[in-house]
């Protein structure tokens, strides 16, 4: 099997280098990128959509379709994730018994189906799997998890003047929900954030993104052209194509994380979303 | 598929050692949401950088999101009126903290660059009972021990019966009982 | 005079580094490889970035002053996590039943 | 100055090419990941050095630290994934004597 893997892997590596001796030598100053294209975004994209950083600018505003479908892929590789994995009710090969811990003590009860549940909060429910009671990994994750959450919306918020944007933050904020389901157990991740909402959400920031755009047409300008918002915004036209990009990167990042969120779910669980990783 | 439970060393003997009570589970309280708030705002204009007025309102947006998720996280119920004195003494501790970093760091260095570092390390494992009662303590003490070269934090287990591993004899010796009774002060335990 | 500081700061940073990576070769097993790795790189990391702040803070601007505490912001973090993560890995060790190197057992072996 | 940042740099990724010799080589998936680890904390470092060559620390700062966070969630997650799922157990019992480097 890894043989197949490894000769189909180099049949592909082959084929693509072969296409690229039709590509443009690499920064050829005659190739049409870089002589119309690029110094077309280097030179107007500060002064047309009033964001410093120029990947920013193409990514969500010169390129705004191109970011759409991405999003929509994002969006979609988590449908798929859903529709293959996710596996509702009982697992039959290990019926519905519920492991307890007493936190005091570090007994572990086991309840059979049907049986009566203990609800005072010196119990614990633990993975059958068994994970440990690790108390250095829960207490530091519990610490540093809103900062990394922090730092995730910064990234998204900052796009136009540092590195990063919608997908990046995106990254970082599902990163914080899975340390925190890794940390402490799924069961706990799945309270905090719900597995229908995460699917709203992945949902939500594809409808941002394209809801945006469909703003913009009913202003009287193109799809995803955004200084055609500039009357709902109050701004001129250049403050309202800054403005547009900051909204469509927040849709992204929304998308991501909870596409991120939603993906983890149903692999760490084999779809079954009772014991995870 | 599924490894069923393996009894680690560590678990194997219900010893001695004070029961503690449950977690704390996690509560949340004004005071904590509101505490939580303005440390995450501070860490914010540390972060951005720029004090115009979309950034600002964008930063108490994504700070109430995190407040709202998370402040059960950061500052489960917390004791407000003692928390100023315990960052207080935790900062006090931190330069003592580093410069034994620092020692043990230049002896695992001096041990690492030895030709014969081979006869030099004699690598254990000790155990001692830790009389730190809070979660918050017991990591401490458990970082704090992982921090310093020469010794890994194995196992903290709820009876606060700690397992180290030590990579010579001379670093196991004496630190992690200083190290304890100056996180006992620093905690007021 | 600040940058000759620096300097010798980023050069004990990178000092405690190469430790780190030739402690992960040398040392003999799982558990004491651990030591050099997590602690000598925190060290090593440390010493490097108070060399940085003091070179970038030198203009006492505004946006210099918040990077050097971005970067001390960034030890803070690793000062935090980095136990941890070691903390997890020798966890994992213990949990899959590897046996501690000891003198002993290589005056068994050889 | 400029010049002693870039052979600082060079000799850091020197430095992570000896400590990618413990992640390919390792006898066991710990060791692989505590390369992996080594490699992450020395990569944080390398980054802000290059924002030194490029006069741009405030940038690369933000990368930096998304580095050392993503670093740590996947140092975590691997070892709670092969404390959990994997099989740890089998790989150890194929190298019996691991201890015996010289």
């Amino acid at each position: 099997m890894k043989l197949v893997a490894l000769a189909s892997a180099l049949l592909c590596g082959t084929i693509l280098l072969f296409g690229t001796a039709e590509f443009p030598d690499f920064g050829d100053p005659d190739s049409p990128a870089a002589s119309h294209v690029s110094p077309r975004y280097i030179e107007e994209a500060m002064a047309e959509t009033s964001a410093p950083n120029i990947v920013t600018a193409v990514l969500a505003d010169y390129r705004g379709f191109d970011t759409l479908f991405e999003t929509a892929v994002v969006f979609s590789a988590a449908m798929a994730c859903f529709f293959l994995l996710r596996i509702f009710g009982e697992d039959e090969r290990r019926p519905s018994e519920k492991l307890y811990r007493h936190l005091p003590t570090g007994i572990t009860l086991r309840i059979d189906p049907g049986g009566k549940v203990p609800d005072s909060p010196e119990f614990e429910r633990i993975d059958g799997i068994w994970i440990p009671h690790d108390v250095i990994v829960k207490t530091t994750t519990r610490l540093i998890i809103p900062f990394i959450q922090l730092f995730g919306l910064y990234v998204i918020a900052h796009g136009h003047h540092s590195p990063g944007g919608g997908f990046q933050g995106g990254v970082i904020l599902g990163a914080s929900v899975i340390l925190y389901a890794i940390s402490q157990n799924l069961r706990q991740a799945l309270g905090r954030m719900g597995e229908a909402v995460s699917a709203v959400f992945c949902a939500a920031g594809v409808f941002i993104y394209a809801g945006a755009g469909a703003l913009c047409l009913l202003m009287g300008a193109n799809f995803l052209d955004y200084s055609g918002l500039a009357p709902l915004f109050g701004v001129d036209a250049i403050q309202a194509r800054s403005l547009g990009i900051l909204v469509v990167e927040i849709g992204v990042g929304l998308a991501v994380m909870s596409a991120m969120v939603w993906i983890y779910y149903n692999l760490a669980s084999m779809g079954r979303h009772q014991e995870g990783l | 598929m599924v490894e069923q439970a393996k009894v680690s060393p560590q678990n194997r003997s219900f010893h001695q050692g004070a029961p503690t009570g449950p977690d704390a589970r996690l509560q949340k309280s004004p005071a904590s949401y509101i505490l939580t708030f303005v440390i995450l705002f501070g860490i914010w204009l540390l972060l951005s950088g720029r004090f115009d007025l979309l950034h600002l309102g964008l930063g108490l947006a994504s700070c109430l999101l995190v407040t709202i998720f998370s402040a059960d996280l950061l500052l489960p119920a917390p004791n407000t009126p003692r928390l100023p004195g315990l960052w207080f003494r935790f900062i006090k501790y931190i330069p003592w903290l580093l410069y034994q970093v620092l020692v043990a760091n230049i002896h695992v260095m001096y041990l690492v660059f030895h030709p014969r570092m081979m006869d030099l390390i004699d690598p254990s494992i000790m155990e001692f009972d830790s009389r730190l009662k809070s979660d918050m303590s017991r990591v401490t003490l458990a970082n704090s021990i992982t921090l310093t070269p020469g010794t890994i934090t194995v196992h903290i287990s709820i009876y606060g019966h700690i397992t180290f591993h030590v990579i010579d004899i001379e670093s196991g010796k004496t630190l992690p009982w200083i190290m304890e009774a100056r996180i006992a002060d620093v905690f007021e335990e | 005079m600040i940058n000759l500081i620096a300097a010798m700061f980023i050069l004990l940073g990178l000092v405690f580094f190469t430790g780190g990576a030739v402690g992960i070769i040398r040392m003999p097993d799982f558990y004491s490889r651990l030591h050099p790795a997590g602690k000598l790189d925190t060290m090593g990391l440390l010493m490097s970035m108070i060399g940085i702040a003091l070179y970038s803070v030198q203009g006492f601007s505004l946006g210099e002053v918040l990077t050097g505490l971005k970067i001390i912001l960034i030890v803070v973090f690793v000062f935090i996590t980095s136990p941890t993560a070691t903390h997890a890995i020798v966890d994992a060790g213990v949990r899959a039943g590897l046996e501690p190197w000891t003198q002993q057992r290589r005056g068994e072996e050889s | 100055m400029h010049l002693f940042f870039l052979f600082a740099a060079v000799f850091l990724a020197l430095l992570i090419i000896l400590s990618l010799y413990r992640a390919v080589i390792g006898p066991t998936v710990l060791d692989r990941m505590i390369g992996v680890n080594a490699v992450g904390s020395k990569t944080t470092a390398l980054l802000i050095l290059i924002g030194l060559l490029y006069h741009r620390v405030d940038m690369f700062v933000d990368i930096a630290l998304a580095y050392a966070m993503l670093n740590f969630i996947a140092v975590l997650a691997a070892s709670r994934y092969f404390q959990k799922r994997k099989g740890l157990f089998d790989e150890i019992e194929r190298t019996p004597k691991e201890g015996d480097a010289s």
